[in-house]
C-alpha cells in the first residue's frame, strides 16, 4: 500500500507528454524583462538605473523586507528601461528590461559542472545567508522566499525536511527531468537545506508515476541513512505542502498553522537544486527548468531558461504556437494562471507553459448545482465548496470564516470534479478575498 | 374618494392574506370549502368592524401604557359575541369552524388594524377600514375555500359538479398550504 | 405510557402547525434562521406550558365555579397577554442573555394562536392538569420541530436562486405543504 | 501572430468529463433492469405508465420553464426523465392516465419548479408526486394488479394487495406472522425476483440491486445511504422479530417487500435532497430506516418508505448544518 | 342576574389582579430603554439598506439617540429631509449635506476599448478583477459585468448593452454608496449633484502613462495637462497620470470639456451647445 493523504483528491489525466525529454538549454533572447516581484511578499527595490551595464548574476533589485527576495540579472547587457509590463499575474508590474549583449558572467560564479559534495565548510547561518543572497524562492509555484522558510522561528523545531518531488500537476515534467539529470546535486542541495533548517531526517516524496526517478533517487540516497525516498500513490493535490506532510509523515498541519508547527519544512526539488548551485557554485537564481507542453504542441520539451525570457521564445522552440490555441497557461492545468498574451516573461515561479487547444479551453456549460457532494468528497481540506460558493454568491462573507474558507489552498479539485460545471473555486476566491478585506478592516 | 380608496385597498393592494400574509391560521384552517371560508371571513369582518369602531371611539380615554391589553379586551368581547351568536343561529357552520372562532382574538389582522389604524383615525374611516380589510379577508378566504373545494371535492358551495371523489389532498392540511402558496404567488404577479 | 402517547401524538401525528394550522404566523415569520427558530421554540415551550397551567386553573376553579364558561375567551386572552408581558419584563431584568435569546420573541407570542388554541383544546379534551401539561409540552415540541425544519430548508433556499414570485411566503408555504404531506405518514401511529 | 483572442479564466483549466446529464442518464440506465422486470410481470402496462409519466414530466418542465419562469429550458439534462421514471416506478401499473398526469404536475410543478428547478428542490420531486397521489387517490393507488408473466394483452388484470398489506392486515386481526406467511402465494424467492404485487418498479429486489451496483460503479451514488437504510431496517425489525415473532414480520420479509429497495437505492440517494457528507448520509439513512419501520409496524399505512424519505429530506438541511466534514488540521496531532 | 353579576365580578377582579401584578412587576423589574429610539426608528425609511454603515435602521436610530451631535450620521436613503426630522425629534440640529449622486468614472465603451482577450468565467467583476486586468488592455476601467448594478437596492442602475457600461438613474440614486463599495476597480464616485443637477467630471481613472492609456482606450485621460491649464479655478489636478476635478472648486464653466482631446471629461445635464448635442450624457467634443 503506497502512502498518500487520506481525505479528498482527484485523478486528472496525467498527459505528461514531455516526460523523458532531456533538458535543453534555450539560447539567449535579444531582450529580457525581469519583474521585480517574482515572489510572495514585498517587491524588490531596483538598484540599477537605465543605461547601466550589467553582468550575468549581478544584483539588480534588492530584497525589500522580511518576506522578499533579491533579483539578479540573468543576462549581460545594458538596462534599457525600467517600466511596467504585463506579467503572469495578469496585471502590469514594474520590470527591469535589459538588452542582451554577449554572455559575460560575474567572475565568482563557478560555471563548471563538477559536483561539489562537501557541505561541512558552511555553517547553517552561512547557508541561509547564501540562499537569501541568491534570491532563491520556492520553485514549485508558490514562490515563497526560501531563506525565510528555513529560518526556524524560536521555540519551534524542524525534525523533518521533506523534499517535494511529487509534481502532481498534470502535463508538467520539469521536476521529474531535473531529478533524472541532476540527482547528485539535488541530494547535496537537500543536505544543505537540512543543515540550514536543523532537520534530523530528509524525506523525498515522489509519486509513483515516476518509477525511474524513484529508483535513481533511492540509489543516490542509499549512502545517507537519514535520507528516505518515499514513493507515493498518484493523487492530486499531493504536492500541496499540508497534503504532502500528511502523506509522508502522517502529521496534520493545524488550520491556519505552518508546516513548522508539526516539525516539518517542505522544499521543492527544484529549490534544492537551486540551493546547491547558490551555495556550492555561488550562482544566484537566474535560470530554471520550464516545461513547454500541450496536446497540440509539436515538440513538448523541458527547457533550461534564463529568467526574463519571453514566453513566446519558448513556444517557438517547442515547435511554434499551434493554430487552434485557445488558452495559454503559466503553470499546470490545475493551479496555473491563464495569461493574457505571449509577451510575458518567464519568472522564478514559471514551472511550465501549457498550451490548450481552443476546443478544450472553454469551460463546460454550467448547470444548477445538483448537490451531488462531489466537491465535499474531493476537497483535501475537508471544506464544503458548494456551501462556500452559495454563501459567497449572496454575500455572506463574514459567515465564511466559520466555514474555514481561509484554509482553502485553491487546488481546484472541486471545480475540476463538478459535474454541473460550477466554477466553485472562482467563488471561493471571491469569498476569501472579501473575508480577508473584512478581517483586515476589523483589525485596523 | 379617500374613503373609497381606504375601503378598496384591502382587496388587492393590501390584501391581508395575499399581500400582508397575516391571519394565516384561520385562512389555512377553515377553508376546506367555500362556505366555510365565507363564514369565517364574515365573522372576522364583524369583529374587525366592531372593534375598529369601538377602539376609535375610546382611543382618547385609554392611557398609552395599557393600550394593547385594552384593545385585546375589546376585541375579545366582540369575539365572544360572534362566538355565542353563531353557536345559536348557524350551529352547523359553527361546528365546522370550531376552535377558529374564539381564535379570531389572536388574529394579527384585527389587532394590527386596531393598533395601526383605528387608534389613530376617526370613527368613520376606522369603520371603513375595518369593513374593507374584513371584506378583503373574506374575499381571500372564500377564494381559497373555493379553490380547495373545487379541486378537493369537485364542488363549489356544496354544489357538486363531478360525482367522484376529488383530489383528496386539497381538503386536507397539505392542500391548504399548497393552495395558499400558489394563490399568493399569483397575486404577487398580478400586483406587479 | 399514556403521557408518552399524548406527547408523541402532539409532536408527530397531530402536529400543531402542519395538521392543525395553529401558530402559522410565527411559523412563517420566525423561520428564517435555524438559531432564531430554536429560540422561538424555546420561548413557546416556556410560555405555552405556563399559560396552559394558569388558564386550566382559572377555568376549573373560577369560570366553572361561577358558571360563566362563556367568558373563556376574554379571560384567557387577558391572562395570556399579561403573562407574556410579565415574563418579558422579568426576563429582561433577571437574565439579559436569556432575554436576548428568547425574549425578543415574546411579543410575537401574544398573537400566537397556538398558545390560546392549546389552552382551549385541553379544556375541550377534558384533560386533567398533568395531561394538559404533557399536551402543551408535546405541542410546543411539535411546533419547534416544524419551525426548525422549515428554518433549515429556508436557510438553504435563501442561498439559491429560486423564482422571484416564489420567494418568501409562497416558498415557505410550499415547503410546509410538502412537510404536511410527509407528516401524514405518521397517521395512525398512536 | 495568427491567433484569435486568447481565453482567460481562473484555474483549474482542466475538467473531469462528467456532467449532470451524464449522471442523469446513468440513473436511467440503472433503472432499466427494474423496468424490464416490470414489463415481464405487468406487461405493456408498465411501459404505458412509464411513457406517460416521462412525457408528462418533460412537457410540464418545458411549459413551466418556458412560459412561467421565462428562463432557460433545461429539459435535455435528463432530470425530468429520471423524475418521470421514478414516479412511474412508484405507482401501480394499472393507474389511469390522468392520475399519472396529475402526479407529474405535482412532481414537476410543486416538487421541483416551485423552487427554481433542478438542484434547488428540498424534496425528491417524484416522491412528492407519489405521496400526493397516495393521499389523494387512495383507492386507485393501492389496488395492485396481480402479476401475470409476459402477458401483453392489455386486459384488466385482477387486483390484489401487496404482501406487506396482507401481513399488516393479518397481524391486526390477531393472526400470527408465520401462519400468514405460509398462506401467502409468494415465496421469498418470488419476492426476490419480483413475482409479487406492488408498484411497478419496486417488485424485483435483484433488478434494483443490479441497478444500484451499476450506479456505485459509475460513482453516481455512494454506499452510505442504501447500506445504512437497509441495515437499520434489518436490525430494527430483527429486534422486533426477536421479541415476538408472531406479532412482527421477520427482517428478510421487510427487506424484500414494498418499496424499501427502490427507496433505498434510487430515491433516498437522490443527490439533490440527501446530505452532503458521509456521516450525514449515514444519519439520514438510519433516520429513513427507523421511520419506515415505525410506519410499517405501528402506522396506518402498510408502507412507509416514501414518507420516511420525504421526512428525512426535510431534515437534510439540518443535517448539513450540524454535520460538517472533518476539516483538515482540525485536531492538532503532536 | 347572577350570571351577569358573576361575570362582572370575576372579570373586574381578574383585571384588577392582573393589573396590580403587572404594575408591581413592571416597577420592580424596570429596565431603562430610551423611548426615543423607537421615535427615531419610525422616522427612518426602514429600507435597512446599510448605507449609513450601521446594522439596519434600528441600529441607526440607536446611534442617533446615543450621539450628541448628528455629525457623521447621515441616512443616505432618506436624505436631508429625514435627517431634519430626526434632528427635530431629538432636539438637535443637523448639518445640511449637499445632495450627492453616484457617477461612473469610466467612458471606455465597447467602441472605444478593444477587447484583447476573452474572459471565461462567472459574471462577476470582483472575480474577473482577481484574475487579471480584464478583457481589454485597460487595467483600471469598467469590467462591465455589473457588480454595482446587482448591489443597487433602489433600482437606480442598469447596464447599457450598447456601451457595456453601467448607467445611473440620477432620480432614483440615493447616493447610499453601495455601488462604490461593490466596484472592485473603484471607478464609481459620489459627487455633488451640482446646481440644476449639472456636473462635470473626468470619466477615467487610468493611471498608465498617456501613450499606454491611449493605446488601451480611445476615451482615456492621457494626462496631457490641457484641462489643468484651461481651468480658471484651479479645480483640476493631475495625479498618477490622471486628471481629477474637485467638485468643491469647480464652477461648471465647461471650458475643460471642450479642451479635452479624448473626451474623457463629461458634462451632464447642460443645455446643448452651438452644435446641438442631443444627448447630454454623450461627450461633447468639439
Amino acid at each position: 500500500m503506497l502512502k498518500t493523504f487520506p481525505k479528498g483528491g482527484v485523478h486528472p489525466h496525467e498527459n505528461k507528454f514531455s516526460a523523458g525529454k532531456s533538458i535543453e538549454t534555450i539560447e539567449l533572447p535579444k531582450q529580457v524583462s525581469i519583474p521585480v516581484s517574482q515572489h510572495l511578499g514585498a517587491p524588490a527595490q531596483p538598484v540599477v538605473n537605465k543605461g547601466d551595464e550589467v553582468k550575468v548574476g549581478q544584483l539588480i533589485a534588492k530584497s525589500a523586507g522580511f518576506i522578499s527576495a533579491n533579483i539578479h540579472s540573468s543576462v549581460s547587457g545594458k538596462v534599457s528601461k525600467i517600466e511596467k509590463i504585463l506579467d503572469s499575474t495578469g496585471y502590469k508590474q514594474t520590470a527591469i528590461i535589459i538588452d542582451v549583449e554577449g554572455d559575460e558572467w560575474l567572475p565568482e560564479i563557478d560555471r563548471s559542472t563538477e559536483l561539489v559534495e562537501d557541505i561541512e565548510k558552511f555553517t547553517a547561518e552561512e547557508i541561509r545567508a547564501k540562499v537569501a543572497e541568491a534570491g532563491i524562492v520556492g520553485l514549485g509555484g508558490a514562490t515563497f522566499p526560501t531563506n525565510v522558510k528555513i529560518s526556524i522561528p524560536q521555540g519551534k523545531v524542524c525534525e523533518n525536511l521533506i523534499i517535494n518531488a511529487v509534481e502532481c500537476e498534470p502535463y508538467l515534467t520539469s521536476d521529474h527531468q531535473l531529478m533524472l539529470e541532476k540527482s547528485d546535486e539535488i541530494i547535496v542541495g537537500a543536505r544543505l537545506l537540512q543543515k540550514a533548517a536543523g532537520a534530523k531526517k530528509i524525506y523525498i516524496g515522489i509519486e509513483n508515476n515516476k518509477p525511474d526517478a524513484i529508483e535513481l533517487m533511492k540509489k543516490k540516497a542509499a549512502k545517507y541513512q537519514y535520507i528516505e525516498v518515499v514513493a507515493l500513490k498518484v493523487k492530486y493535490p499531493q504536492g500541496g505542502e499540508k497534503q504532502l506532510i500528511k502523506a509522508v509523515v502522517n502529521r496534520e498541519v493545524p488550520s491556519g498553522g505552518l508546516p513548522v508547527d508539526v516539525g516539518c519544512v517542505v522544499q521543492n526539488v527544484g529549490t534544492a537544486y537551486a540551493v546547491y548551485e547558490a551555495v556550492q557554485k555561488n550562482k544566484p537564481l537566474i535560470e530554471r527548468v520550464v516545461t513547454v507542453t500541450g496536446k497540440s504542441v509539436s515538440k513538448p520539451s523541458n527547457f533550461l531558461v534564463r529568467i526574463g525570457t519571453p514566453v513566446s521564445n519558448l513556444i517557438e522552440k517547442a515547435g511554434g504556437l499551434p493554430e487552434d490555441t485557445g488558452k495559454i497557461v503559466n503553470g499546470g492545468p490545475m493551479m496555473g494562471k491563464a495569461v493574457k498574451d505571449l509577451s510575458i516573461p518567464v519568472t522564478k515561479g514559471t514551472s511550465g507553459i501549457l498550451i490548450i487547444k481552443s476546443d478544450e479551453a472553454k469551460r463546460p456549460k454550467t448547470y444548477n448545482c445538483i448537490r451531488c457532494a462531489r466537491c465535499v468528497f474531493v476537497c483535501p481540506m475537508g471544506l464544503e465548496p458548494y456551501l462556500i460558493k452559495n454563501m459567497a454568491t449572496v454575500g455572506m462573507y463574514e459567515e465564511l470564516q466559520n466555514e474555514r474558507v481561509l484554509d482553502c489552498m485553491e487546488c481546484g479539485s472541486c471545480s475540476y470534479g463538478c459535474p454541473a460545471g460550477v466554477p466553485l473555486l472562482d467563488y471561493i476566491r471571491l469569498g476569501k478575498t472579501n473575508l480577508n478585506k473584512i478581517l483586515r478592516s476589523k483589525k485596523s | 374618494m379617500n374613503n373609497w380608496k381606504n375601503f378598496t385597498k384591502g382587496f388587492i393592494k393590501e390584501n391581508p392574506v395575499f399581500v400582508l400574509v397575516l391571519g394565516m391560521c384561520p385562512t389555512l384552517g377553515v377553508t376546506t370549502s367555500a362556505i366555510n371560508g365565507l363564514g369565517m371571513g364574515l365573522a372576522t369582518t364583524f369583529v374587525l368592524l366592531g372593534s375598529n369602531v369601538v377602539i376609535s371611539l375610546v382611543k382618547n380615554f385609554i392611557p398609552n401604557k395599557v393600550r394593547i391589553p385594552a384593545f385585546i379586551v375589546i376585541i375579545a368581547s366582540f369575539v365572544t359575541i360572534i362566538d355565542l351568536s353563531m353557536a345559536a343561529y348557524v350551529p352547523d357552520l359553527y361546528k365546522s369552524l370550531g376552535l377558529f372562532i374564539p381564535l379570531i382574538v389572536v388574529n394579527c389582522i384585527v389587532l394590527g388594524r386596531a393598533e395601526a389604524f383605528a387608534s389613530k383615525n376617526t370613527i368613520l374611516s376606522s369603520a371603513i377600514d375595518g369593513l374593507g380589510m374584513g371584506l378583503g379577508f373574506t374575499f381571500a378566504l372564500t377564494l381559497l375555500g373555493s379553490v380547495r373545494e373545487l379541486l378537493g371535492a369537485y364542488s363549489l358551495f356544496g354544489h357538486k359538479f363531478i360525482s367522484t371523489d376529488g383530489i383528496l389532498v386539497f381538503v386536507l392540511a397539505p392542500g391548504a398550504f399548497l393552495g395558499l402558496a400558489y394563490l399568493i404567488a399569483i397575486m404577487k404577479r398580478i400586483n406587479k | 405510557m399514556e403521557y408518552v402517547i399524548i406527547i408523541i401524538s402532539a409532536i408527530f401525528v397531530n402536529n400543531i402547525v402542519l395538521a392543525q394550522f395553529l401558530g402559522i404566523c410565527p411559523f412563517l415569520g420566525v423561520s428564517n434562521k435555524i438559531k432564531t427558530s430554536l429560540g422561538m421554540g424555546g420561548a413557546v415551550l416556556f410560555v405555552m406550558t405556563l399559560a396552559t397551567i394558569v388558564t386550566w386553573l382559572i377555568m376549573n376553579y373560577i369560570l366553572m365555579k361561577f358558571n360563566i364558561v362563556f367568558m373563556q375567551t376574554i379571560a384567557y386572552i387577558l391572562v395570556i397577554a399579561s403573562l407574556v408581558q410579565m415574563v418579558e419584563i422579568i426576563l429582561k431584568k433577571i437574565s439579559p442573555s436569556l432575554y436576548q435569546a428568547l425574549g425578543v420573541f415574546l411579543p410575537l407570542i401574544t398573537t400566537n394562536c397556538a398558545i390560546l388554541g392549546v389552552a382551549i383544546m385541553v379544556i375541550q379534551k377534558n384533560y386533567n392538569l398533568l395531561e394538559s401539561v404533557m399536551f402543551s409540552i408535546g405541542t410546543a415540541l411539535g411546533f419547534t420541530l416544524a419551525l426548525v425544519i422549515l428554518a433549515g430548508i429556508r436557510e438553504q433556499l435563501e442561498k439559491l436562486p429560486i423564482p422571484s414570485g416564489m420567494k418568501g411566503a409562497p416558498a415557505a408555504l410550499v415547503v410546509a405543504g410538502i412537510l404536511a404531506l410527509a407528516f401524514m405518514g405518521f397517521a395512525g401511529l398512536v | 501572430m495568427a491567433q484569435n483572442k486568447l481565453i482567460v479564466s481562473l484555474s483549474p483549466h482542466d475538467h473531469a468529463k462528467d456532467s449532470v446529464s451524464k449522471i442523469m442518464f446513468g440513473v436511467v440506465i440503472a433503472m432499466i433492469p427494474a423496468l424490464l422486470v416490470s414489463v415481464y410481470f405487468f406487461g405493456l402496462d408498465a411501459i404505458r405508465v412509464n411513457l406517460i409519466a416521462i412525457a408528462a414530466c418533460i412537457f410540464f418542465e418545458w411549459i413551466i420553464q418556458k412560459f412561467l419562469l421565462k428562463g432557460e429550458v433545461t429539459i435535455t439534462d435528463g432530470s425530468a426523465i429520471v423524475t418521470g421514471m421514478l414516479l412511474a416506478f412508484n405507482v401501480p401499473s394499472n393507474l389511469p392516465w390522468w392520475i399519472i398526469v396529475i402526479g407529474a404536475i405535482v412532481s414537476i410543478g410543486v416538487g421541483k419548479m416551485s423552487f427554481g428547478g433542478l438542484g434547488n428542490n428540498p424534496f425528491n420531486p417524484a416522491l412528492v408526486g407519489r405521496v400526493f397521489l397516495l393521499i389523494s387517490f387512495p383507492v386507485q393507488m393501492t389496488s395492485w394488479p396481480k402479476v401475470q408473466v409476459l402477458n401483453f394483452a392489455m386486459t384488466d388484470a385482477q387486483t390484489g394487495a401487496t404482501p406487506l398489506a396482507i401481513v399488516k392486515e393479518g397481524i391486526k386481526n390477531g393472526e400470527s406472522f408465520s401462519s400468514i406467511i405460509n398462506n401467502l402465494p409468494t415465496s421469498y424467492s418470488d419476492m426476490f425476483f419480483g413475482q409479487m404485487g406492488g408498484s411497478l418498479g419496486e417488485i424485483s429486489a435483484i433488478a434494483l440491486i443490479i441497478g444500484g451496483l451499476y450506479m456505485l460503479y459509475r460513482k453516481i451514488i455512494t454506499w452510505h445511504i442504501p447500506v445504512s437504510i437497509i441495515a437499520t431496517v434489518a436490525i430494527f425489525t430483527g429486534i422486533l422479530y426477536g421479541i415476538n415473532p408472531d406479532k412482527y414480520a421477520d427482517p428478510l420479509f421487510h427487506l424484500l417487500t414494498g418499496g424499501l429497495m427502490l427507496g433505498a437505492i434510487f430515491m433516498a440517494t437522490d443527490m439533490v435532497t440527501s446530505p452532503m457528507t458521509s456521516k450525514g448520509m449515514i444519519i439520514y439513512g438510519v433516520g429513513i430506516g427507523v421511520i419506515t419501520v415505525l410506519i410499517r409496524v405501528w402506522g396506518a399505512y402498510p408502507e412507509g418508505v416514501s414518507f420516511a424519505i420525504l421526512i428525512m429530506n426535510a431534515f437534510t438541511p439540518l443535517i448539513n448544518y450540524y454535520i460538517k466534514p472533518k476539516r483538515f488540521g482540525e485536531i492538532v496531532k503532536k | 342576574m347572577d350570571i351577569i353579576l358573576n361575570t362582572l365580578i370575576t372579570l373586574s377582579l381578574l383585571g384588577a389582579v392582573l393589573a396590580v401584578i403587572l404594575y408591581v412587576v413592571a416597577q420592580k423589574f424596570k429596565v431603562y430603554e430610551d423611548p426615543r429610539i423607537d421615535v427615531v426608528e419610525a422616522l427612518t425609511p426602514g429600507a435597512n439598506c446599510g448605507g449609513c454603515g450601521l446594522p439596519g435602521c434600528r441600529g441607526f436610530a440607536e446611534a442617533c439617540v446615543k450621539a450628541e451631535t448628528l455629525d457623521g450620521l447621515f441616512c443616505p436613503a432618506g436624505g436631508n429631509e429625514t435627517m431634519k426630522k430626526i434632528a427635530e425629534a431629538l432636539g438637535l440640529t443637523t448639518v445640511e449635506a449637499e445632495p450627492k449622486v453616484a457617477v461612473v468614472r469610466c467612458n471606455g465603451t465597447h467602441e472605444k476599448r478593444n477587447k484583447t482577450t476573452y474572459y471565461d468565467g462567472p459574471s462577476s467583476c470582483a472575480i474577473e478583477h482577481s484574475l487579471y486586468m480584464g478583457d481589454t488592455d485597460c487595467a483600471y476601467g469598467c469590467l462591465g459585468l455589473g457588480d454595482c448594478v446587482a448591489k443597487c437596492t433602489f433600482d437606480a442602475m442598469y447596464m447599457d448593452k450598447e456601451s457595456g457600461l453601467p448607467m445611473i438613474d440620477e432620480n432614483k440614486c440615493t447616493a447610499c454608496g453601495a455601488c462604490v463599495k461593490a466596484c472592485p476597480r473603484k471607478i464609481i464616485e459620489l459627487r455633488n449633484k451640482g446646481k440644476k443637477n449639472r456636473r462635470i467630471y473626468v470619466s477615467c481613472v487610468n493611471h498608465d502613462k498617456g501613450a499606454d492609456a491611449r493605446r488601451a482606450c480611445g476615451a482615456a485621460c492621457i494626462a496631457c495637462n490641457k484641462c489643468v491649464k484651461t481651468c480658471p479655478y484651479e479645480a483640476i489636478v493631475i495625479e498618477n497620470f490622471c486628471a481629477y476635478i474637485d467638485f468643491e472648486k469647480c464652477k461648471l464653466c465647461r471650458k475643460c470639456v471642450a479642451e479635452c482631446p479624448t473626451g474623457a471629461i463629461l458634462e451632464v445635464n447642460f443645455p446643448p451647445r452651438k452644435e446641438k448635442v442631443e444627448n447630454a450624457e454623450e461627450t461633447a467634443v468639439s
